[in-house]
């Protein structure tokens, strides 16, 4: 029908990929959440995760598709993609855009600051006490939305971006701080920046697969497989791979992740 | 041949045309003089449907070309058969310059008529042989003088077989010592052919040598008609009189 | 999902934000490519040794290499090297510098159809090289190539949005962070659109005029 | 520099990419072109009316935000493009609307004579076109269409803004990855510079085989028709 | 005033000027006359710096304005004190159509000799009304006749108070009725001014009534030269007496 996204064709997704055995998965190449290797294979802490689900459900392969993370809602809704594995942290106003898998990442966040953090910045609050600080974030992050849930005014906002362009950007002096979760810090760190310890005024948060709305199906089948894998040591396995903690992972709830404000 | 009733032109307030009134029989070898924008290119350019008029009828062999009485809409579904009768020769030649001399003239007979590519060569060779030009058949346009491009137009509107031919001013954009070839060529078609002709000219004494009338024109009418011998030496019409002057004094 | 009327009404006043963004660039970097375009087309054509071929080739590589390279080059690397301007003036430096290149060729058309004989007549007054420029060879070139030079700052005006690439956040970014927010893309993207139209549109009526009246004087 | 060398093969496919862009949106901009182009002339209301929309739109806003629209909004109304398609098909709409103007000056530069001549040889319209018309205008657009064309070169690095994997779009990926900023940035301008140059000068070339000796000959043909009578040696 | 010794000028394989001498004193007024290419229009473009020398001496009022003596690159540092000692007239006026004719007239006075704003344009309406143009001040030279603009084009290069002035065929692209107007100015600063005078004409009455000299030109040099009873009376060169047949048969 002309309405539906994605009217061209017939079917439901799950119906389609499990045709095509395969599914398009938006990432943003972001170690170690979602990386693309010299050879143009997809990687990462959740695309890991997705493709160990899918194949338990029958789907051998994912295509990678590297967007925005603003473009990656309405890229799903669009059907430009099945599945968002991008580490696209879960919270309410996306939990009512689109339809979550059970949390597969658990994580923190950091800001990348000039080696010795001069400004000692250390909290959402100590930016907001001085205005001349700028902090950058990826537009349409999750970072931005903690920054402007809790009000940072927009001047202080820069906007960067890919997360290499956030670490030039602090080196550069364009910004004072550049925020992100603490692990993709470390895989983007280098010479003359400090990360700082997990920041404490924002919630902890943690992604799923994203799903469109009228794909319910699509999503009962891979919780049921996701739970599976929870279950099993190939699980800690992979995300220990990257740097995570599983059992963050199975120490939460989507209902309470997708509670988070923002 | 061609006959014009009430026929009416106008370009915006101006008008050139005012309920003319026409008749060429056919095999006839009109001429028509006059003052500049007295219309006279404007009937021709209303026979080659080039313009279209604003009321009266128009008629070729019998067939209406333009049937505009009351002002009603023209219907063009029988035009084409009623200008496939027709050849025209323009001032500026309008030659195709990116086709060689062979290939203006054959293209139309091809295209149009339908013949062989072969049959519309010989006979393009034929016409270029009786217009001098049998040895620049491979020539682009463009490395011919003046005089021998008005003779390819001639021939290529001749390749149609026309029965009314209209020459417009055909000699006025030629160097002087060119315009002798191009009137010999036509002369030779007025004195052999039945072919109707009309021809717009301001060489006078052509016109009185070919011409079976003349027609004079002024404002979009025809103000006074004869066989030359009168038009030329006994015009009856001031206006008539004042033109002939004016053009005979400025050679 | 297809077209809600109250959300498209609601990001109006944010996209027009973003409009008046795009419309500052342009501004900017037309009198940068203006005035830098000039600069280039007079070295050229003075054949200024060393300098008449570096500018050639300027010109030469300008045209060759999209705007959105040229655009993530000066943002990305030129900081590697300390020189170190915000996205909007990086932007907008970038995309003067870009027209530059074509402004450059349109003013050596215009400086070409100024007859010889206006050069010849300026030496024979003795005017200086200077002189020669600014009095009788620029005020005649120019005002054969306004209207092609107001062509390039509608076109300008259009490429902007390509600076959105590097954070600029003119109308396109305002458009896309909007839907980022409200993960819809239609509406701001529509709009945005049709923003551009109502801008361009107009500005090419108006150079369509004025070149008609430059070319029937009076 | 050292650093990119492993992503090379990388960078090379999105050369291809951009390359196939280029073919393919060179074929939509012509076609694009010559139908709006002629339709726009036409004396039919409803063939010239929607042309004058169609190359006002596509002129008159920012090639990015078509691409957008066609990526994000489009399958909205029912119609999926795959990224490549989408991509091409706003490159060759965006481009093919220049175009048509450029089809639509070519055409209406040449002499009225040509046309009346075909009419006076009872061509119809088809045929005056073919034979008459196109030949000649033909030859005139190549010089522009270049332009376009080299544009159309350029413009396929803004598809890397909507996930289609072109040179621009593996550059970025090689910097996020590398952080050879420099290196990756000034290869890339290189590419693309080399790419557009030997596109005009191919362009050059066909502008050449399609006019053989007639650089004199067109404009010794308007001469003649203003400066009428003249002899043309050979 | 001026002296050209030895001087050469090719145009590629073609010699202009072969080792041209030639000697005007300070207040003479000398008509060129010769066949069209035979380098009279080179002359005055040489002194006016519009071309160079390839070899010689050209010198004006003491001062080298060209020294190409034994093919040595030209020093042209000096240059723009001698030429600031010339005016000149072209035959296509060259005035600059985008200033008022006042403009035109005053630019030269105020950025080249510094004047004040206010003097020269005292100066350019002196000067105009000389010419007969105190009317059109504010008018720009395409709303002028030919005529009109060449006046005006004596009065700019008068505004630079040369001590040698130089005409270009100066009438030759107006229209004939509009020559005489022109042609008074020039008789009228020839009659009561010292200047230096050179003039490259067609018109041999008007040359025979102010010249103190006449120098007959061919392939380059002068072929012979003398006052003008002796050149238009009684030329002893045959190939002058051809020249001087054809041009008074053409009028
Ligand atoms: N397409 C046109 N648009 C407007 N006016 C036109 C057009 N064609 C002709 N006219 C006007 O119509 C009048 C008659 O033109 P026409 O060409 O028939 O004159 P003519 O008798 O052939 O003159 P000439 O001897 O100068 O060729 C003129 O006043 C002319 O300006
Ligand atoms: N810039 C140039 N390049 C090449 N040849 C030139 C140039 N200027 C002049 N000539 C050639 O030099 C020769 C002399 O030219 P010049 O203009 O001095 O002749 P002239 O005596 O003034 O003739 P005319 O009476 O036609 O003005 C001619 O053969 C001309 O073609
Ligand atoms: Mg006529
Ligand atoms: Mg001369």
């Amino acid at each position: 029908s002309f309405t539906q996204p994605g009217g061209g064709q017939p079917g439901s997704t799950l119906d389609q990929i499990k045709a095509r055995g395969s599914a398009r998965i938006a990432i943003a190449n972001e170690p170690p959440y979602t990386q693309i290797k010299p050879d143009g294979t997809v990687t990462g802490a959740e695309p890991d995760v997705v493709a160990a689900v899918l194949k338990r459900m029958g789907i051998p392969s994912i295509e990678g598709v590297v967007t925005p993370y603003e473009s990656m809602i309405p890229g799903l809704n669009a059907n430009r993609w099945d599945i968002i594995a991008a580490g696209l942290f879960m919270k309410q106003s996306r939990c009512g855009q689109i339809l979550y898998s059970e949390p597969e990442i658990v994580s923190t966040e950091s800001f990348a600051v000039p080696a010795g953090n001069p400004k000692n910045l250390t909290s959402v609050a100590s930016v907001k006490a001085d205005p001349a600080v700028k902090v950058a974030v990826l537009p349409g992050g999750f970072e931005d939305g903690a920054l402007k849930t809790q009000n940072v005014p927009a001047a202080q906002i820069v906007n960067i971006p890919d997360g290499r362009s956030g670490i030039e950007a602090v080196l550069a002096g364009r910004a004072d701080a550049f925020f992100l979760p603490t692990l993709s810090l470390n895989s983007l760190k280098a010479d003359g920046i400090d990360i700082t310890p997990a920041i404490q005024d924002v919630q902890q948060t943690g992604s799923g697969a994203g799903f469109r709305k009228t794909d319910q199906d699509l999503v009962n089948a891979y919780d049921e497989q996701l739970r599976a894998l929870k279950a099993s040591p190939e699980f800690d396995e992979i995300l220990s791979r990257w740097g995570f903690s599983a059992d963050a992972a199975r120490g939460v709830t989507r209902d309470q992740l997708c509670a988070v404000a923002g | 041949m061609i006959s014009f009733s009430g026929v009416g032109k106008s370009f915006g307030d101006n008008h050139v045309l005012r309920e003319l009134d026409l008749d060429v029989a056919a095999g006839e070898k009109v001429s028509i003089i006059g003052p500049s924008g007295s219309g006279k290119t404007t009937i021709l350019r209303l026979l080659m449907t080039l313009e279209e008029p604003d009321g009266g009828l128009v008629e070729v062999d019998g067939e209406p070309l333009w049937d505009r009485r009351g002002g009603a809409a023209a219907d063009t579904r029988g035009q084409a058969a009623a200008r496939r009768k027709i050849g025209m020769v323009f001032q500026h030649f309008n030659l195709f310059p990116h086709m060689t001399v062979l290939n203006n003239v054959a293209l139309a007979p091809v295209q149009v008529l339908g013949m062989s590519r072969e049959d519309a060569e010989h006979r393009a060779v034929d016409l270029l042989q009786m217009v001098g030009l049998q040895k620049h058949l491979g020539h682009k346009p463009g490395q011919l003088s003046g005089g021998q491009q008005q003779r390819v137009a001639i021939a290529r509107a001749l390749a149609m077989r026309p029965k009314v031919m209209l020459f417009d001013e055909v000699t006025s954009a030629l160097d002087p010592e060119l315009i002798g070839e191009v009137l010999a060529v036509i002369r030779d078609l007025a004195h052999t052919t039945a072919m109707t002709m009309l021809l717009v000219t301001h060489e006078m004494r052509f016109a009185a040598e070919i011409s079976d009338r003349v027609l004079m024109f002024d404002s979009g009418a025809v103000i006074e008609s004869g066989p030359p011998s009168k038009i030329f030496e006994n015009p009856q019409h001031e206006r008539t009189q004042r033109f002939l002057k004016a053009v005979l004094e400025r050679k | 999902m297809i077209w809600d009327w109250a959300f498209a009404a609601s990001i109006v006043p944010s996209l027009l934000d973003g409009l008046w963004v795009t419309v500052q660039v342009t501004l900017v970097g037309t009198a940068i490519a203006l005035l830098l375009g000039l600069g280039v087309a007079v070295v050229r054509y003075s054949r200024v040794p060393l300098l008449g071929k570096l500018f050639d080739f300027f010109v030469l590589f300008v045209r060759g290499t999209p705007l959105l390279v040229q655009a993530y080059f000066a943002f990305y690397v030129l900081p590697n090297v300390g020189v170190q301007f915000s996205p909007l003036v990086t932007g907008i430096i970038v995309i003067g510098i870009n027209y530059s290149a074509y402004t450059a060729e349109v003013y050596r058309a215009g400086i070409q159809s100024v007859p010889a004989g206006q050069w010849e007549a300026s030496t024979a007054l003795s005017l200086s090289a200077v002189q020669r420029w600014r009095f009788v060879v620029l005020p005649q070139a120019v005002r054969d190539v306004i209207p092609a030079l107001g062509n390039y700052v509608v076109q300008m005006f259009k490429d902007s949005a390509i600076l959105s690439a590097i954070t600029v956040f003119e109308l396109l970014s305002h458009a896309t962070s909007i839907g980022s927010g409200s993960y819809r893309y239609l509406e701001p993207l529509t709009i945005a659109g049709l923003l551009f139209l109502a801008v361009s549109l107009p500005a090419a009526k108006l150079i369509k005029r004025l070149e008609l009246r430059l070319a029937h004087p009076r | 520099m050292s650093q990119i060398l492993p992503f090379l093969p990388l960078l090379l496919n999105g050369l291809l990419i951009t390359l196939a862009l280029t073919a393919v949106g060179v074929v939509i901009t012509v076609l694009v072109a010559f139908a709006a182009g002629l339709c726009r002339m036409s004396r039919r209301r409803w063939l010239s009316w929607p042309a004058g929309v169609f190359i006002e739109i596509f002129r008159g806003t920012s090639m990015l935000v078509q691409l957008f629209w066609l990526f994000f909004a489009l399958p909205f109304f029912g119609v999926q493009l795959v990224p490549f398609a989408a991509a091409v098909l706003a490159l060759g709409l965006n481009e093919g609307a220049y175009g048509a103007e450029i089809v639509r000056g070519a055409i209406t530069a040449l002499p009225r004579g040509q046309r009346e001549g075909a009419i006076a040889l009872s061509l119809t319209p088809y045929q005056r076109m073919r034979y008459v018309i196109l030949p000649q205008a033909i030859p005139a657009m190549i010089p522009p269409f270049g332009n376009v064309f080299v544009d159309l070169l350029k413009n396929t690095s803004l598809v890397s803004l909507v996930t289609v994997a072109d040179l621009t779009f593996r550059a970025q990926m090689v910097r996020a990855t590398t952080g050879a900023t420099t290196a990756v940035f000034g290869t890339i301008l290189v590419l693309y510079f080399v790419a557009a140059y030997a596109l005009s000068v191919g362009m050059g070339r066909l502008e050449r085989r399609m006019d053989p000796g007639r650089p004199e000959l067109r404009p010794t043909l308007l001469q003649r028709l203003f400066r009428p009578g003249g002899v043309v040696g050979s």
